[in-house]
């Protein structure tokens, strides 16, 4: 195992230099750059635009060397450490991220909770009590949040949440408390937005993880070492937990992979429209407006994640399930 | 040593036990009695044993019809809806559904609106309608009302149902510029119902094909795929869309566009899938009949499709009816960000970020309506899976 | 003896039907029987008729698609006088909870998917004490490893970080019985305990089994068709047959006095050693097809005729070897890895249409050896070389066509019915499938094959769209060997094809076994623990301990005048159907036959394993011993 | 105080504790009065927060243009008047001589001298480093530079020897030139002044490349991005970027006070929140804004006028100022030749503005309370005449078949679409941003209308990013933009808007960039009637009459709708306004604009303010 870890770790490398090149690419592909963007929404703002200033900062950044050259300067940068400069903030990528790394981790992190909290009574529910009138309707339920898409969702219950509770619409916390420090008061705030995109967000993952522990389950009930553990005397609740959940897990446990950079990355969509003060909307905003290192790094730091995030995956997996062999081949 | 023969095989409790010997016929190369029944089954294929069982469950049969009809149904759009996709009515602006009523003052009149009347509040510039008892308009049917091409060949102008003669019929109320909000689900459907589908067979027989083939042989190929998978997975899906929207070819009418992004997106997407799958076979892969199945000399294609895809069918199934309605929607989020569908084409998803606004939920809620619709095939899908879950599943 | 206030446990006309989609399957049709207090009942019959059914409705698990009526009345000695009803509790509530594993234990007939693949059998075992007992971990831990010596591990620290799939088919057998009896139940349901296990260990189960049922009062629901540890420990039989009771009474009435037809045509099915040359066994019913129409249709004439020029030597297997590393709980702990050699330095040769028998103790590598052979499992070292008319190929690098050839021709019946059969995939399918694979004739022509095929092992054409789980042991068993049959090959690696069946459907694929070797000169490597079955079918017979093979001789000359000790136990150790010849329970050794402490110093490897070679006793006759010793040492 | 003059209490506590001056000290001598009674208006009282909700960081220049503390600025008639100036002295045009108010300070309360202006004219615009496009157009005349003059102490004079008429409209502008610095605070940035050793420590503090940059960076005012930056505006940063919520507090030294002596702004706290542009109509409903009318779009008025029964808001419609609120701009530099000729034929441009039903666009966008009309000024311009707005704006579809039969383009296919010469189909593709429903909602209905005349219309959105450039590649066949920017001109604006004179005019990019590249890039105009525009242009540039002014806007105005250069739809389209009830002075009526009125610069935000509650 540890040989596989290795392994994997260094393959790690060639594969983040794959994805380096494809972000560079992903990058550049829209026509323009960022001072194109630049112009033209001073320019609809009704501004004047000094082209001869806007040339000249092309030059500074290296916008008029080919692609490949800023290829490598952008690598070379982030393998130092420096992430290049944000455009749009005039400031380090570094520096630009501030507050709001860690409120997006936190509505990730609560939506995560949330889900799992709702997703696995609730397929273990549906599960054991297949076709039950409370399997329908949690079905149904589920289904909802997934047919709504989240934009509406997120306009509807922001709607609502403030013509009858009052709470102000988006964002993570009341208006007042954004530049104050932390705060009992701002964590309240916080604790009263944060509901919203939670339920949001949770709605759409709750029912996929149902319906999907729920068709696992079905599959393993009926194994014979299920009767086995309750010809032990196992109560059906442990049996349940202990055996055919485990093996139902196999698929949560693949996806494990993509849950890392998703904490980050957060729901954009949702994001932009409740106006949370989240990563997602900046990367959106970023690449919208071609702000390059910004968005480069950003999706590089994304990526990064994703391959550990994998990694833990897979070793999860071998712990999950004695009889993988990962490194193996199948036997023949 | 003898016992006396006893009658039941059951002494009385604690009794010793007798000898007890059955008196009923006996005949060892008697055939067990096999009804009529029992050897139509045996003599059945698989298929038909599978459409038996997914005949009992009546709901998933039901969403079958369901599902089958609306496909028959946007065959025959142009003829069942009202109006026509693009029908403007300027005079009924944002107006609210109109009921369908029998009996007016009492007598029975068929199936009728009212007319409307409209009145502009000019301070909060708001349109107000008021039915207008007096205004019967008897709603007619298979009827000649807006022309158009059927399937863009010839020339009609038959429909289902149509308003009376100078009156009108939204049964589902106008959008802001006064086109029939049913009509346009209906029209919507079309693409909506289709389209995403393409994606989702994409994504599904790559996922599965590749995810089988790296769960099954493991070892070096495994790693590639899954070097591949974390390459596709680095990058999310928005910067993706924007880069593919930016190359797109500009010639290309919006249709086209959109199921190159669509097969685009499906042929990025199989990522997840592949990787459950993968983690799946690799634990099913050291199943015994497996092993049974390679000795005969089984393929990789004929063991992951035969003996491991099938033991992770109900997953397969679950997903497949949850990516549904992100295809429906998908466009949702690419409209959103400036990249998705336009006019002429309509779609659910259009339709649905045309009400992406405030004043929608507070003032037309009519124009949610298409919601309704996507929840309600999202649902059939969702029990048609669970039917053919339950058609496969041997306990059953 | 006073006569016990009452029975332990009462089955009162208990009918069990299952709700399939085709009607209802009526498999248990009014039977009663009992089990009275510290006594054993034996339930003997057919294959498919109702045993495992019904011990499964007194545990309170049957399938959801089955209905129980009647009474199963249990009376537990810790609360004389109240007799819980079985049937009417609710399902896995908190009574029968209660019960289940305290006071009941069931060893379950399928040892491999009755364990959980992902937990270790220390983790499974000491799970009952968990439930039911206050033990903390250690001590749970304890309990178990006690509890799996007892059962015959030899490192039971070793197996409880093990898991199933780690371990032999026996040793997962008694990692089962290990579990049923962990809490000493009142009363233990054991469904076919023994059947993956070799006798000289079956009789050390069997006198643990005896022993706590002296010490504790256990009693006994034993279902079983080996008539010999019936008359060896049962103290009443029931025989049961299509879920009806046929005859019920003592063991002394039953096998002195046997009246019932059915019960008489069991009692001469049964394989017995000193059988002439040439016998058949009789089994109840004869097989309408025989085995010579079955081949034909299988595998067209032409494919055999270059048989004439073959060579004589069918398999040649030279020094093989393997080793397995377990993996030990954590990830990181790359350090406790353990190793076991399973087969080591192996050699030997099948003649073409020979039946080679290997017997052995239980886990001593007969499974791995078979898999070598087929190429399931790589070895570390040797090589195998199947020969024939176009060619030799080497088993262990064949590729291409040679493999697709060898895949013909070489087929396997596995211990394991259960685990060997896809699950979602119905009989029909199952046994078309080799016929698919090598594009064996047209659909409908294959349709015929499996028709015929199901007919040749005793099963009728209702079976075709069921799913394996809805069969008996014995019947997933045969369908099992159907499908080996179904390519026609030339070498079948039978490992213990008949260890689930009554004796009667056992003589009726024994004699299937038989035709197909002598008409159409189908070799067979036959793996069993029912030394009498191993007689019957064997032209030789290899003994293997310990991952070697010890002794080969033809079959005459080893079961006459073995010559290695471990042989010799061996054939000590064979229950007979008999209630004159009891086994002498005190003679077995705890730690099995396989200590090779106790074997002559001829015998005995040196220190570290090595130093053994075979010496030939001529005819044949090879038996491993120190090479320094002279072979007419041996013979004593 | 004595003096008559009254500070905010805010500042009472610094001014006790003796790191503000008193008010009469913080006041220029001759503070610049307002006398709100005369502007019909409420004199009032300090204190109190508006919060306004912006979409986009960058948005905080919105303070800059609300606040309109200019040299010199428009008043609500827009006509012009000194500000901050005390007084102008202008002679022809061409000779401006600055009378700056003594004891007006920046609002780190240095002193505003002419000191601060010679910095700006030395130091920066003539500073090679800093300006490296060479002088800014509008301080040529005839292509030449000013003399710049220190007279005393707080005079200065600009001139030039030709008339220069942009001159003051661009110090009066939303996005005024910058012709005076802080002086004392920009000098550290300087190299001029700096010593070497810690200019490069500041530039390494602020992690720029070269002094230049640093200069720029730091003396930015019009996005006032810097904290520290010496102000004149009413307000000032307190916030650096990047921020959720920007605070601008009252400027201590402001200039201007009320009748009764208080000092402005009333208002002592404006603070910005971040929000996404599409929930700010919603948020704003909600009563989270005090001030809004920026990202409010008339679609959204239902609702707001809703919110006020909920909410203590008061919503009004103002008017916007844009010539046409969505016009269609055929691109006369088209690469597509056979469209390129069909556009340049006016006739072609005539029809496809005649075969759109204004009337019905309007009913359906506006409620039909927008004004059909050319692309052209608005009537509360002084320059309007109703022919400009009816010329070719009528609904005549039988004129616009029989001019475009005119044009040869007689035959059609069997879908009733004409056919161009080269046989293919007149499919005319528009590009949009597409970022409002209205531009699709319109396009869908001129789509509508054109069928009517065999010309078949197809969307194409893309992000607007890249619209200038692909316009200017030719690629963008015909675009939908709002209309001329300045609706409300005054014979003194500059025209230049109507002639081609930008590269981001979609009309005519390429004609645009040659006059902007001075004939370096781009091509000359080839159609005459745009070079006849551009010759206008000079002609006012070069008068020093406002009769002269008035006929070449005039005339430029005739050609421009008599051509069609751009197919404007609706004008005078409203814009919701949204202020707490609590604000008072805020115009019920009003127009809207970036040009001329600065968004709500005109009218005066520093006037407005919270009455006491309860
Ligand atoms: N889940 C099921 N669904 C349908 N039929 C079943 C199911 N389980 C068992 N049966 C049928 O019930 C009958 C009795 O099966 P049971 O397992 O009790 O046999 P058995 O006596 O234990 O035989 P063996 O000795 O072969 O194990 C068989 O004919 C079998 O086909
Ligand atoms: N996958 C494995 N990993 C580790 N050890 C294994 C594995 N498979 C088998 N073994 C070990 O190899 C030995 C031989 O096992 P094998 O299955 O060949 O025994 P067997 O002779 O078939 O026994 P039985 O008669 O009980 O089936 C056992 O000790 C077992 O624990
Ligand atoms: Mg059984
Ligand atoms: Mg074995
Ligand atoms: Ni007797």
């Amino acid at each position: 195992m540890l040989r596989y870890i290795l392994l994997r770790l260094l393959s790690m490398i060639p594969t983040m230099a794959v994805i380096s090149m494809l972000v560079f690419t992903i990058i550049e592909l829209p026509p323009g750059d960022y001072f194109e963007s630049y112009v033209s929404e001073l320019t609809a703002m009704g501004e004047d635009v000094d082209m001869a200033e806007i040339e000249e900062l092309r030059h500074q950044y290296g916008f008029d060397q080919p692609p490949v050259m800023r290829y490598f300067h952008w690598v070379g940068g982030m393998l130092t450490g420096d992430f290049g400069y944000s455009f749009e903030y005039q400031l380090p990528v570094s520096e630009v991220v501030g507050d709001r790394l860690w409120l997006t981790v936190l509505v990730s992190f609560f939506t995560i909770i949330v889900t799992w909290l709702i997703a696995f009574p609730i397929g273990i529910y549906s599960a054991t009590h297949q076709y039950s009138w409370g399997d329908y309707g949690l079905t149904f339920l589920g289904l909802l949040g997934i047919a709504v898409p989240n934009f509406m969702l997120a306009l509807i219950l922001m709607y609502f949440a403030n013509r009858w509770f009052g709470v102000s619409i988006g964002h993570l916390m009341d208006q007042k408390y954004l530049a104050e420090p932390m705060s009992w008061e701002k964590s309240r705030s916080i604790l009263s937005h944060i509901w919203i995109p939670v339920l949001i967000v949770g709605t759409a993952g709750t029912a996929g993880m149902i319906r999907r522990l729920r068709a696992n389950l079905l599959d393993e009930l009926q194994k014979q070492y299920v009767v086995t553990a309750r010809a032990k005397g196992l109560s059906p609740m442990r049996t349940l937990v202990k055996y055919p959940l485990r093996m139902a897990l196999n698929f949560f446990v693949a996806d494990i992979g993509s849950i890392l950079p998703a904490i980050i990355s957060g729901a954009e969509i949702t994001a932009i429209v409740l106006s949370l003060e989240t990563t997602g909307p900046m990367l959106v905003k970023a690449l919208q407006s071609q702000d390059m290192y910004l968005a480069g790094s950003f999706l590089m730091f994304l990526a990064f994640l994703t391959v550990v995030g994998m990694l833990i995956s897979d070793i999860a997996l071998a712990l999950l399930d004695p009889r993988i062999r990962l490194a193996g081949r199948s036997t023949k | 040593m003898t016992l006396e023969t006893v009658r039941s095989p059951l002494p009385e409790p604690g009794a010793p036990l007798g000898h007890y010997v059955s008196d009923a016929p006996f005949d060892p190369d008697r055939l067990e009695e096999t009804t009529p029944r029992h050897k139509k089954f045996a003599r059945a294929s698989q298929k038909q044993l599978m459409w038996w069982k997914f005949r009992r469950h009546k709901l998933a049969l039901a969403s079958a019809w369901f599902l089958g009809i609306l496909y028959a149904m946007i065959l025959v759009v142009e003829f069942l809806a009202p109006y026509n996709l693009h029908t403007r009515h300027m005079e009924h602006i944002y107006e609210p559904p109109q009921r369908v009523r029998l009996f007016h003052e009492g007598s029975f009149v068929g199936p009728f609106v009212y007319g409307r009347t409209m009145r502009l509040d000019m301070d909060t510039l708001q349109r107000i309608y008021t039915d207008n008892p007096a205004d019967v308009q008897p709603i007619r049917f298979f009827c000649s009302g807006d022309s158009y091409r059927f399937w863009g060949l010839k020339e009609a102008d038959f429909h289902l149902a149509c308003p009376a003669k100078g009156g009108t019929l939204f049964l589902l109320g106008t959008d802001r510029l006064g086109r029939d909000v049913l009509s346009r689900i209906l029209y919507g459907a079309r693409i909506s119902l289709t389209i995403g589908l393409l994606g989702i067979a994409i994504s599904f027989t790559l996922g599965i094909v590749i995810g089988g083939l790296a769960g099954y042989h493991g070892g070096w190929f495994d790693l590639i795929v899954q070097r591949l998978i974390e390459v596709l997975q680095s990058i999310p899906s928005i910067p993706l869309w924007m880069a593919l929207a930016a190359i797109m070819p500009v010639t290309w009418s919006p249709i086209l566009i959109y199921i190159g992004i669509t097969v685009i997106l499906g042929l990025l997407d199989w990522t997840g899938l592949a990787r459950a799958v993968r983690s799946k076979l690799l634990s099913l892969r050291e199943e015994d009949y497996v092993l049974a199945a390679q000795l005969m000399g089984a393929g990789s294609a004929r063991i992951i499709g035969r003996h491991l895809v099938p033991g992770f069918m109900s997953h397969l199934i679950a997903t497949a009816t949850l990516a549904i309605p992100g295809m429906i929607l998908g466009e949702t989020a690419l409209s959103f960000l400036g990249l998705g569908l336009r006019p002429p084409i309509t779609s659910w998803g259009i339709l649905l970020t045309e009400a992406r606004s405030v004043s929608v939920i507070a003032f037309y809620p009519w124009l949610l309506f298409p919601t309704l619709f996507v929840i309600l095939v999202i649902l059939a899908f969702n029990f048609l899976g669970d039917g053919l879950r339950d058609a496969a599943d041997p306990y059953k | 003896m006073t006569a016990p206030a009452s029975d332990l446990l009462r089955v009162e006309n208990l009918r069990i039907s299952f709700r399939v989609p085709s009607g209802t399957i009526l498999a248990v049709k009014d039977a009663s029987l009992r089990v009275a207090p510290g006594k054993v009942t034996a339930l003997v019959g057919e294959s498919g008729s109702g045993k495992s059914v019904i011990s499964q409705a007194i545990m309170g698990i049957l399938p959801s698609i089955a209905r129980a009526e009647g009474r199963i009345l249990f009376s537990d000695p810790e609360r004389p006088g109240s007799p819980i009803d079985i049937v009417r509790l609710p399902l896995d509530g908190r009574e029968i909870r209660h019960l289940r594993g305290r006071r009941m234990g069931k060893i379950f007939q399928e040892p491999m998917t009755s364990l959980s693949p992902l937990h270790t059998i220390g983790d499974q075992i000491s799970e009952v004490l968990a439930i039911h007992t206050a033990d903390d971990a250690a001590e749970r831990r304890r309990k178990t490893e006690e509890m799996l010596g007892l059962v015959g591990f030899q490192d039971p620290a070793r197996a409880f970080d093990m898991y199933p799939f780690e371990l032999s088919g026996g040793m997962r057998q008694r990692a089962m019985i290990a579990m049923a009896l962990i809490c000493r139940p009142a009363l233990l349901i054991a469904d076919e305990p023994t059947t993956a296990l070799d006798v000289t260990i079956q009789a050390q189960i069997l006198k643990l089994l005896r022993d706590l049922q002296q010490k504790l009062g256990m009693a006994m629901l034993l279902i079983t068709h080996d008539l010999g540890v019936v008359a060896n420990v049962a103290d009443e039989v029931v025989v049961i047959y299509r879920g009806e009771i046929m005859e019920a009474g003592t063991v002394e009435a039953i096998f002195r006095d046997p009246r019932h037809p059915y019960l008489k045509g069991l009692l001469k099915a049964v394989p017995h050693f000193d059988m002439e040359p040439g016998e058949r066994l009789k089994p109840l019913r004869s097989i309408p097809a025989s085995g010579a129409t079955l081949m034909d249709h299988i595998a067209p004439a032409a494919s055999r005729s270059g048989k004439a020029d073959a060579p004589d030597v069918l398999l040649s297997v030279r020094h093989v070897s393997k080793t397995f590393t377990t993996r030990k709980g954590g990830l990181f702990k790359a350090g406790e890895r353990k190793r076991h050699r399973a087969v080591s330095d192996v050699s030997f040769t099948v003649r073409r249409g020979e039946c080679l028998g290997l017997v052995g103790e239980s886990g001593c590598g007969k499974t791995t050896l078979s898999k070598i052979l087929m190429r399931a499992i790589t070895p570390d070292e040797g090589s195998v070389i199947l020969h024939s008319a176009d060619g030799d190929i080497d088993i262990g690098r064949a590729s291409g066509s040679d493999l697709r050839r060898l895949r013909t021709r070489v087929q396997m019946v596995f211990q394991d019915p259960v685990s060997s059969l896809s699950p979602r995939m119905t009989v029909q399918n199952i046994l078309m499938e080799p016929l698919e694979i090598n594009g064996r004739g047209t659909a409908k022509t294959r349709l015929e094959t499996v028709r015929r095929l199901l007919t040749a092992i005793g099963l009728d054409e209702t079976a075709l769209n069921r799913y394996p789980h809805a069969f008996s042991g014995g019947q997933r068993q045969r369908i099992g060997i159907a499908r080996a049959l179904a390519l026609g090959p030339e070498l079948m690696i039978c490992d213990e094809p008949v260890s689930a069946l009554d004796v009667s459907v056992q003589a009726q694929i024994l004699n299937l076994l038989k035709d197909l070797q002598k008409d159409l000169g189908l070799t067979t490597i036959f793996i069993s623990h029912n030394l009498a079955v191993v007689d019957y079918m064997a032209d030789r017979i290899a003994v293997m301990c310990n991952g070697r093979i010890v002794e080969i001789a033809p079959r005459e000359v080893l079961m006459r005048s073995p010559a290695h000790p471990y042989t010799r136990s061996l054939l000590a150790a064979v229950p007979f159907p008999d209630l004159e010849r009891p086994l002498d329970f005190d003679r077995i050794s705890a730690n099995g036959a396989s200590d090779t402490a106790r074997w002559p110093d001829a015998f005995r490897p040196d220190g570290d394993g090595e130093g053994l070679a075979a010496a030939d006793l001529g005819n044949g006759h090879l038996v491993l011993a120190r090479s320094d010793v002279k072979a007419a040492e041996l013979v004593s | 105080g004595g003096t008559g003059f009254s500070g905010s209490p805010m500042l009472d506590e610094l001014v006790n504790a003796g790191i503000l001056p008193d008010v009469a000290t913080r006041l220029p001598e001759k503070p610049r009065v307002i006398d709100l009674k005369a502007m019909g208006r409420e004199p009032g009282r300090h204190g109190g927060t508006v919060r306004m909700l912006i979409g986009s960081q960058k948005d905080i220049r919105l303070m800059t243009i609300n606040g309109y503390a200019r040299l010199v600025g428009y008043d609500e008639n827009l006509e012009l008047q000194p500000d901050v100036l005390e007084r102008v002295d202008n002679e022809g045009d061409r000779i401006f001589t600055f009378h700056i108010r003594k004891g007006h300070r920046w609002s780190d309360g240095s002193l505003l001298t002419a000191e601060d202006f010679r910095y700006c004219w030395e130091d920066v615009i003539l500073n090679d480093d800093l300006r490296k496009g060479g002088l800014p157009r509008e301080l040529l005349a005839r292509d030449r530079p000013p003399r710049f003059e220190i007279i005393d102490q707080y005079t200065v004079r600009y001139s030039w020897d030709a008339p220069n008429p942009n001159f003051l409209p661009k110090l009066a502008a939303p996005q005024p030139l910058v012709i005076v610095m802080p002086s004392g605070y920009m000098r550290r940035f300087h190299k001029s002044y700096q010593d070497p050793f810690r200019l490069s420590a500041l530039m390494k503090e602020y992690r720029v490349k070269k002094w230049a940059d640093l200069h720029i960076k730091m003396s930015r005012s019009y996005r006032p991005e810097n904290p520290d930056l010496p102000t004149l505006d009413p307000w000032r940063n307190t916030v650096a970027p990047p921020a959720e919520q920007f605070v601008f507090e009252r400027n201590p030294f402001f200039h201007r006070v009320d009748e009764n002596g208080l000092q402005l702004p009333y208002v002592d706290r404006v603070v910005l929140s971040l929000s996404t542009p599409d929930i700010i109509a919603a948020k704003t409903g909600t009563g989270e804004a005090d001030l809004q009318i920026n990202a409010l779009d008339f679609a959204d008025y239902t609702f707001l006028k809703d919110s006020e029964k909920l909410f203590p808001v008061k919503v009004s419609l103002w008017k916007r100022t844009q010539g046409s609120r969505v016009a269609l701009l055929p691109n006369l530099n088209c690469a597509d030749e056979a469209w390129r000729d069909l556009l340049r034929d006016v006739r072609m441009r005539r029809a496809l503005s005649l075969a759109i039903d204004r009337r019905e666009i309007n009913l359906a966008a506006f409620y039909g309370l927008a004004r059909e009309s050319a692309d052209t000024v608005l009537p509360e311009s002084p320059l309007y005449r109703d022919e400009l707005a009816r010329a070719w704006s009528a609904y005549d579809p039988e004129t616009a078949n029989r001019l475009l039969d005119e044009m040869g383009l007689t035959q059609r296919n069997s879908d009733g679409i004409r056919l161009l010469p080269d046989g293919r189909k007149a499919e005319i593709v528009v590009e949009t941003a597409g970022e409002s429903t209205l531009e699709t909602d319109v396009l869908e209905l001129v789509t509508d209308h054109w069928r009517e005349v065999g010309i078949s219309l197809f969307v194409r959105t893309s992000q607007r990013d890249v619209f200038r450039s692909r316009a200017m590649g030719g690629e963008i066949m015909m675009s939908m933009w709002t209309g001329l920017d300045n609706g409300v001109p005054t014979a003194d604006m500059n025209p230049s808007q109507l002639a081609p004179t930008a590269d981001d005019q979609l009309q005519w990019p390429v004609w645009g960039m040659y006059y902007l590249s001075l004939g370096k890039k781009g091509k000359p105009p080839e159609l005459a009637e745009a070079r006849r525009l551009v010759q206008l242009l000079a002609e006012w540039e070069a008068s020093a009459l406002p009769a002269d002014r008035t006929r070449v806007w005039g005339e430029m105005l005739d050609i421009y709708t008599d051509q069609v250069f751009s197919i404007g739809i609706v004008n005078g389209g409203l814009q919701p306004m949204v202020h707490a009830t609590r604000l008072v002075n805020v115009p019920d009526k009003g127009l809207f604009g970036f040009e001329p009125t600065s968004y709500l610069g005109v009218y005066k935000p520093d006037t407005f303010f919270l009455r006491e509650e309860g």
